[in-house]
């Protein structure tokens, strides 16, 4: 039902943002597969990742709606044991953050999970375990899930009420304009 | 002052059609020192090169410039044409209008700009050119082959055919190469052991032909026709003269079955005193003697005695006793032989990949994960198991069997950039030859691509496929790790694109894939050659000079050269020996003239184009107290580097001196 | 006496208070100092390197700023110290970033420090014998399953430590304090970390691989160097049995606990329950038992 | 493109390599600007860094060297 | 009569008489006293000049590879640096040469010293007494500190008793401490240095006494700059052809060069030439980790051929 994907051209700026945002030659890959053999969080994605370098190669925009660019660990398997040296993940974190600016994002969860992140870091300059975990329990509506874990963490202190703000936030937040000069 | 003519080729519309011809004509006859210039469709054409003539003969021309194709062309032609006309054929330059001018450029009349610059340094080269003439070297008429596999056989079989010396010389104790390792040979499943034997048979018995086994060449000094190489004649302890073969020593050596012999990659052990397998040639033992127990014990004669104390005896020595002949001798030395060759032969082969740099596949630790070769020796019935393919760490028969291709191969980050060219191929052979004695295993092979190009090679593959059951699965396995006495693959099926996992397999064999030997860039530099960046012998031209590499009168075939399979390592193997052959048919060659001299008056002694020179074709002379440097012109190859270290000016090359270079800047820039 | 710049990192300040108090008592213990890095902020590492590298490399810039008056850094949690390494890596040729840090008044100097984790420091104390003499009731008997999980030996052009398919620094540790390492195959396979909000269902899945690994090699206990891991790996065992096929539960501890076990340390500053010490003596007598 | 002033460079390429290269961009037919002059040396091993100099100093706008 | 010299002479006498050598090279008093001046001594009577002060500047190895005969020199450091440098190259054998070091500890700069005090042409007389130099003109006795006369080298050379040798005379010394005084400007491009030259150059009037008191200058007869045929210069006497001439003896110098500054005070117009040398010496360092006058067993870098280079393409 016109689901085949246009072959006829790439589309060479979405390519190259995704080279730019990774620092990877998306053309080094040779599709082995061997990044997919390793991951280990492929067998429970909607595509593995040497699928998304594939889609990634073609400059498809239909990578940037997959759950893989997402959920990806960060583990470095499949940088580890890549015959051409690329960094897999980095190819998934550049195509989410190209997801997130485009609204393709199919995992709301762990987009979720990173937006608190970032935000916990920077309005503290440290992330706050307790409030990420709250957020989380609030996106993924899991209110009651983990509570044998999590009370008697609590309990035991590790999770405290407040979190630490560091003294010198003012000069920490400028770093996050670095970006801005990096694309001058 | 020189008179020099200009000839300005249109080149049909090729040059005409960019470059205007007529103004570039006209204008040169302004250069200093041009008497005469015209221009002509086709210069290279009978006519064209009659004009030539004529003119060079009516205007009393002494040196040419022809502005027209590449010189890389039509040089020669060009060279012959004014030397029909009587002058010196290198009192002639060519301008590259063709290429360098009217072939890239847009514009007309930059590219007429462009022209008369070119034809301007051309003048300005020529006018200082003096007449040269070749040199005249004669040639030794024997052959030097390095290694004695298939290839270096092969070549050493046919030049001796010819009726031409040969010296083989291979490292190991018997020749035969990585052939005499495999079981059967793809696509045909022929015994590899039943074609090979009998041509090492041939160069045993050649009388054209010496061997040289257990040696290593040391030096190779010289030039093409008249090489001088030292080859050391390792100490074998049993003298080859003698030795009738019998093998009666190996038999009785206390640590028969205590040292891993290398030619059944270590999978059966050998004695000190050994021939590494059945078929070898010669068939004379030699002795290890890294772990002779004779030799390794002190030599009586050498000891300090104390007083009272008896005088120790050496070990051992049990072969030396049970050898009829009395062949076995303990006191034997390498030995350094001098010999002079015309050509030098390399065939020194290749390794396989190392898998200890993958750690995902174990590192090397896993029994049960065994490479290629050790699966040719297992499935080959005098290999260590007699033919019977089980598994190392069990010896129990494999029921699940995977091949994993491209190890190493194709792997920029551990392993090599290339593909190995014969790893899907044996790959294919090896499960036909699992599913041949083992009817019931699964067999199944994870590959990149099938790269069959080759005679009935894509059929042989898929035979493998269709009627020997070989699973292919698109995909690089990740990770192999032991599980319950078992193994357990991580792989990814691409073409489905999913990740796979199998289990409960009993046997990996690796496809690793071929690179060069350990110290095939020493060698490369003791015979003064070059490598690519992956160790493997570089040719002149891949393509027009695939055998020759860049020392004149050395060549190379087989796998030395980059990986490939038996008929294309013959196939170089024939073709080395007919280009030795072209060699040979020369009793006098005639060397380039354009190589450096030096003028011992200007020379400074400071001997910086000695130290410079890459082919070592410079040397200090002395004559009454005065030093000076002189080039053996048989060994300068006309790079010119001393004339660009030379500071007074003494060294120049011929052709390329400091003033026509000088003057052809200065053409360009100010006339 | 040595001392390095010690950067615990979000998760040593809360969930993994034990890593964080065991390493300071081991180390206290072998007499190499720990100066915490006045002001720390977080590594960059985990979310934000994936919302932008660059501002990840800034801000793990700041912490490497302010360590180089100290020492070289060490970072126990795997995330920090990878993401530091990295930093130190990007920075060398990342001139805007840098500039970006002056602008805050921090001025990096290449060159000017370096990063390990706790296991590299760890493991070179060791070989430097500086626990030599420490061990007072060696683990005799105790059988673990050393886990480096991901980050620790990977990606090993920026890890640069151990080999990052069969490390083996956790295991010389673990013999050193008298603990018997098993072989097993599952040591570096990644634990599916953060992911647990994300997608339960395969973390634990995940979770249990490992677990089930550890458990098939005959190991007491599962150790870990990583705050992550051993949450994971820690928490949800009655769930998996229940759910997910786990054989049986395992303890996972950080190795810094047992060390300090070995030591002699007091339990309470480990963070090490009244079961694990337990299982500990219980293997020392049958140790004994068998001679 | 912006409008090219015409420069005097002056090539010095080596016979094996980038001479033969230069070749091979004419039999591509590929344009490049017609400033260049190349002169073929047998090697860049030949190529005595004095030559530079005096092609600049006789008034050439470059120099390139390739081997 | 200075401590030194008379074991120099001792030592010289010795070795003539003996027959060690046939020859010494030292110096001995110039026309007057701020200059020194060459001596070649056969005989016990010319070793009874040899001297050594602060005004002995000329690099004496300039004169070794013209000599065949045993001969004994006395080197100060840089004059060393040049014969580590000849032998390195070959030019002269270890086994004719003696070589009698003495420690340097700064020598004066004509230039500067001329500056300072006048005349020095009219000098009658000339020392270093303490830390200064006296210096006598039309019979008045002219005092300036030694470290504001001494060459820009000497502030910066770590070399004072560290003299390859087979002997050392005399007393081992401190070194003269002043500041260098560069005219280049710390972020001098090359647009500044080719204005700088091409003003330098255009004094230079071609008479080659640069080269002439140059000890890596030995082609003598055969140097390139006359070479008729290749014709590197043409005969204009312009600052472009001055250029070519000097870049072509800083080329043939590099990395050969001890820079101890004998081309620039032979140097009739005051061309600072160790300054060019100074940029080679530079560069020659950078790229190769190379530094002249170190090992008797390393040729220079620039007339060396590695194996990696022939590895590494055609």
């Amino acid at each position: 039902m016109g689901a085949s994907v246009q072959l006829r051209s790439i589309d060479m700026d979405l390519k190259k943002e995704i080279e730019r945002l990774s620092g990877q030659k998306l053309d080094a890959c040779y599709l082995c597969g061997k990044c997919s053999a390793g991951c280990p969080v492929a067998p429970y994605q909607d595509i593995p990742p040497h699928v998304v370098m594939r889609m990634a190669q073609w400059g498809s925009k239909k990578v940037l709606g997959s759950k893989m660019i997402w959920n990806c660990a960060s583990c470095g398997t499949c940088y580890t044991r890549c015959p051409n040296n690329i960094d897999v993940a980095r190819v998934c974190g550049a195509l989410s953050q190209i997801s997130r600016r485009e609204g393709l994002v199919a995992d709301k969860v762990a987009a979720t999970l990173r937006e608190k992140f970032v935000e916990s870091v920077k309005n503290n300059g440290r992330v706050h375990e307790l409030s990420l975990v709250v957020a989380m329990k609030m996106a993924s509506r899991d209110y009651l899930g983990d509570l044998d874990i999590g009370i008697p963490m609590f309990l035991k202190g590790k999770f405290p009420l407040f979190g630490h703000k560091i003294k010198d936030l003012n000069n920490f937040q400028k770093l996050f304009d670095s970006k801005k000069k990096g694309d001058k | 002052m020189a008179r020099v003519g200009v000839f300005i080729c249109h080149c049909g519309a090729n040059i005409a059609g960019k470059v205007d011809v007529e103004a570039v004509s006209e204008a040169a006859i302004n250069i200093p020192g041009v008497v005469y210039s015209s221009h002509q469709k086709y210069s290279c054409s009978e006519a064209g090169q009659k004009v030539i003539i004529d003119a060079i003969k009516e205007n009393r021309l002494d040196r040419v410039v022809i502005g027209s194709c590449s010189p890389k062309m039509h040089e020669n032609t060009f060279r012959k044409t004014v030397q029909q006309a009587g002058l010196n054929s290198y009192m002639l330059e060519i301008a590259n209008l063709r290429e360098h001018v009217s072939w890239v450029t847009a514009d007309k009349d930059e590219a007429t700009k462009k022209a008369m610059d070119l034809v301007k340094a051309a003048v300005g080269k020529v006018s200082f050119a003096k007449p040269l003439t070749p040199g005249q070297v004669p040639v030794e008429k024997r052959a030097l082959v390095i290694g004695g596999g298939i290839a270096g056989i092969q070549a050493a079989l046919d030049i001796a055919d010819m009726g031409y010396e040969v010296v083989m010389v291979e490292r190991e104790p018997s020749i035969g190469g990585r052939m005499a390792q495999l079981d059967k040979t793809f696509p045909t499943l022929d015994c590899s052991a039943c074609i090979l034997s009998p041509r090492m048979v041939d160069v045993a018995q050649h009388p054209n032909i010496r061997l040289l086994t257990y040696s290593e060449v040391e030096n190779v000094n010289g030039y093409v026709g008249n090489f001088n190489v030292i080859i050391r004649k390792k100490a074998r302890f049993v003298d080859e003269r003698i030795c009738t073969g019998c093998l009666e020593c190996m038999g009785k050596c206390p640590l028969k079955k205590k040292i891993p012999n290398e030619f059944e990659n270590g999978r059966a052990p050998r004695g000190a005193i050994y021939v590494p397998f059945a078929q070898a040639v010669p068939k004379v033992p030699v002795i290890d003697k890294e772990y002779c127990r004779y030799l390794l014990s002190p030599d009586p004669d050498k000891v300090e005695v104390k007083e009272g104390e008896k005088k120790p005896k050496r070990k051992c020595g049990v072969c030396a006793k049970v050898c009829t002949q009395g062949a076995v001798d303990f006191n034997q030395q390498d030995e350094l032989i001098s010999e002079k060759f015309g050509a030098i032969v390399l065939a020194t082969g290749f390794n396989l990949f190392d898998h200890s740099k993958y750690g995902e596949y174990g590192a090397g630790k896993i029994p049960d994960v065994i490479t290629a070769l050790d699966f040719e020796r297992i499935v080959n019935s005098s290999g260590p198991t007699e033919g019977k393919i089980v598994r190392p760490s069990n010896g129990e028969k494999p029921k699940r069997v995977v091949f994993i291709q491209c190890v190493g191969s194709r792997d920029e980050a551990k392993g090599v950039p290339y593909c190995s060219r014969i790893c899907c191929m044996y790959t294919a052979k090896q499960a036909i030859l699992v599913r041949e004695k083992l009817p019931d295993a699964e067999i199944y092979v994870f590959y990149m691509d099938i790269r069959a190009a080759g005679k009935g090679y894509e059929e042989f593959v898929l035979r493998a496929q269709r009627e020997y059951g070989a699973n292919y699965v698109r995909g690089r396995v990740s990770r192999i790790y032991e599980s319950n006495g078992h193994m357990v693959l991580k792989a990814a099926d691409t073409l489905v694109g999913m990740p796979v996992e199998m289990d409960d397999v009993d046997l990996v064999v690796l496809a690793t894939g071929s690179i060069a030997r350990e110290d095939s860039v020493e060698l490369a530099n003791t015979i003064g050659i070059t490598t690519d960046n992956h160790g493997f012998i570089s040719e002149v031209h891949p393509k027009l000079r695939p055998v020759e590499v860049p020392r004149e009168g050395v060549f190379a075939c087989g796998a030395c050269l980059s990986p490939r399979d038996i008929p294309d390592a013959v196939a170089t193997a024939g073709a080395v020996a007919a280009k030795v052959g072209v060699l040979f048919s020369n009793d006098i060659l005639m060397s380039d003239p354009m190589v450096a001299e030096i003028d011992p008056l200007k020379c400074a002694a400071c001997g910086a184009c000695v130290s410079v020179c890459p082919y070592s074709a410079i040397t200090m002379e002395e004559f009454r107290g005065k030093k000076f440097a002189k080039v053996n012109e048989a060994m300068c190859q006309g790079c010119g580097t001393c004339s660009a270290a030379c500071r007074p000016g003494a060294a120049q090359l011929k052709g390329q001196t400091d003033e026509q270079i000088l003057r052809s800047i200065e053409a360009v820039l100010q006339w | 006496m040595p001392a390095y710049a010690y950067f615990p990192g979000c998760s040593l300040e809360a969930s993994a208070k034990e890593f964080d108090t065991s390493f300071r008592a081991v180390f206290d213990k072998i007499g190499v100092g720990l100066k915490e890095i006045p002001d720390w902020s977080c590594c960059g590492s985990s979310q934000v390197h994936k919302v932008d590298k660059d501002v990840a490399t800034a801000i793990a810039g700041r912490n490497l700023v302010l360590a180089s008056d100290i020492g070289d850094i060490v970072a126990p949690c795997a995330f920090c110290s990878i993401s530091l390494k990295e930093a130190i890596i990007k920075l060398e040729h990342e001139g805007p970033i840098r500039s970006t840090l002056i602008e805050a008044g921090l001025e990096y100097l290449p060159g000017s420090v370096s990063v390990i984790s706790a296991v590299e420091a760890t493991y070179r104390a060791v070989e430097e014998g500086l626990i030599d003499g420490k061990v007072q009731s060696p683990l005799t008997g105790l059988k673990v399953a050393a886990y480096y999980g991901c980050l620790l030996v990977r990606p090993p052009k920026i890890a640069q430590f151990d080999d990052p398919e069969n490390p083996s620094s956790m295991e010389r540790i673990m013999v050193a304090v008298g603990a018997a390492p098993v072989d097993w195959s599952h040591k570096t396979e990644c634990c599916g970390n953060a992911y647990i909000f994300v997608n339960k269902d395969m973390t634990l899945n995940l979770v249990r691989d490992v677990l089930n690994a550890a458990i098939e090699a005959n190991a007491d206990a599962v150790v870990t160097a990583c705050p992550l891991c051993q949450q994971n790996l820690a928490m949800r065992q009655p769930h998996m049995k229940q759910n997910y096929g786990l054989k049986r539960e395992i303890p996972v501890l950080y190795f810094t606990q047992l060390m300090g076990a070995a030591m002699n340390i007091d339990g309470q500053q480990l963070g090490l329950s009244g079961n694990i010490v337990r299982l500990i003596n219980k293997r020392q007598q049958e140790a004994k038992e068998v001679g | 493109m912006v409008e090219n002033p015409k420069f005097k460079i002056i090539g010095f390429f080596c016979n094996w390599c980038s001479y033969a290269g230069a070749d091979l961009a004419g039999n591509l037919r590929l344009t490049y600007p017609a400033d260049l002059r190349i002169a073929r040396i047998p090697c860049t091993g030949r190529m005595d860094p004095l030559f530079a100099l005096k092609a600049l100093l006789e008034g050439a706008d470059g120099v390139m060297v390739s081997g | 009569m200075d401590k030194l010299e008379l074991q120099l002479r001792a030592k010289a006498i010795e070795l003539l008489e003996e027959g060690e050598v046939s020859i010494i090279i030292g110096w001995g008093p110039g026309w007057n006293s701020t200059k020194a001046t060459p001596v070649f001594a056969r005989d016990g009577e010319t070793a009874e000049k040899l001297i050594f002060n602060p005004f002995c500047f000329n690099n004496l190895s300039v004169y070794l590879p013209r000599i065949s005969e045993k001969t004994a020199i006395i080197a100060k450091p840089c004059d060393a640096g040049s014969i580590v440098a000849l032998l390195a190259e070959g030019k002269i054998s270890r086994d004719n040469l003696y070589i009698i070091g003495v420690a340097c500890q700064g020598i004066v700069d004509p230039v500067k010293l001329e500056a300072a005090v006048g005349s020095i042409d009219d000098a009658t007389a000339a020392c270093l007494e303490g830390d200064n130099i006296v210096v006598e003109i039309d019979g008045e006795a002219k005092q300036v500190s030694f470290a504001e006369v001494a060459l820009d080298r000497c502030m910066s050379c770590n070399q004072q008793n560290n003299v390859f040798s087979d002997v050392m005379v005399g007393e081992p010394v401190q070194p003269v401490v002043g500041e260098a005084r560069s005219v280049v400007p710390e972020d001098a491009g090359a647009a500044w240095w080719r204005g700088f030259w091409s003003k330098e150059f255009d004094r230079c009037i071609r008479c080659y006494a640069c080269r002439e008191a140059c000890p890596a200058c030995y082609c003598r007869d055969n140097c390139a700059v006359q070479a008729l045929r290749e014709r590197w210069t043409g005969p204009r006497l312009d600052a472009q052809e001055a250029l070519m001439f000097h870049a072509q003896r800083a080329m043939h110098v590099a990395g050969r060069c001890i820079e101890c500054g004998a081309c620039e005070r032979a140097c009739p117009v005051g061309i600072p030439l160790t300054l060019l040398h100074e940029q080679v010496g530079k560069a020659v360092k950078k790229l190769f980790n190379f530094n002249v006058g170190e090992k008797v067993d390393e040729r220079p870098p620039l007339e060396t051929f590695r194996k990696e280079e022939l590895e590494s393409g055609h």
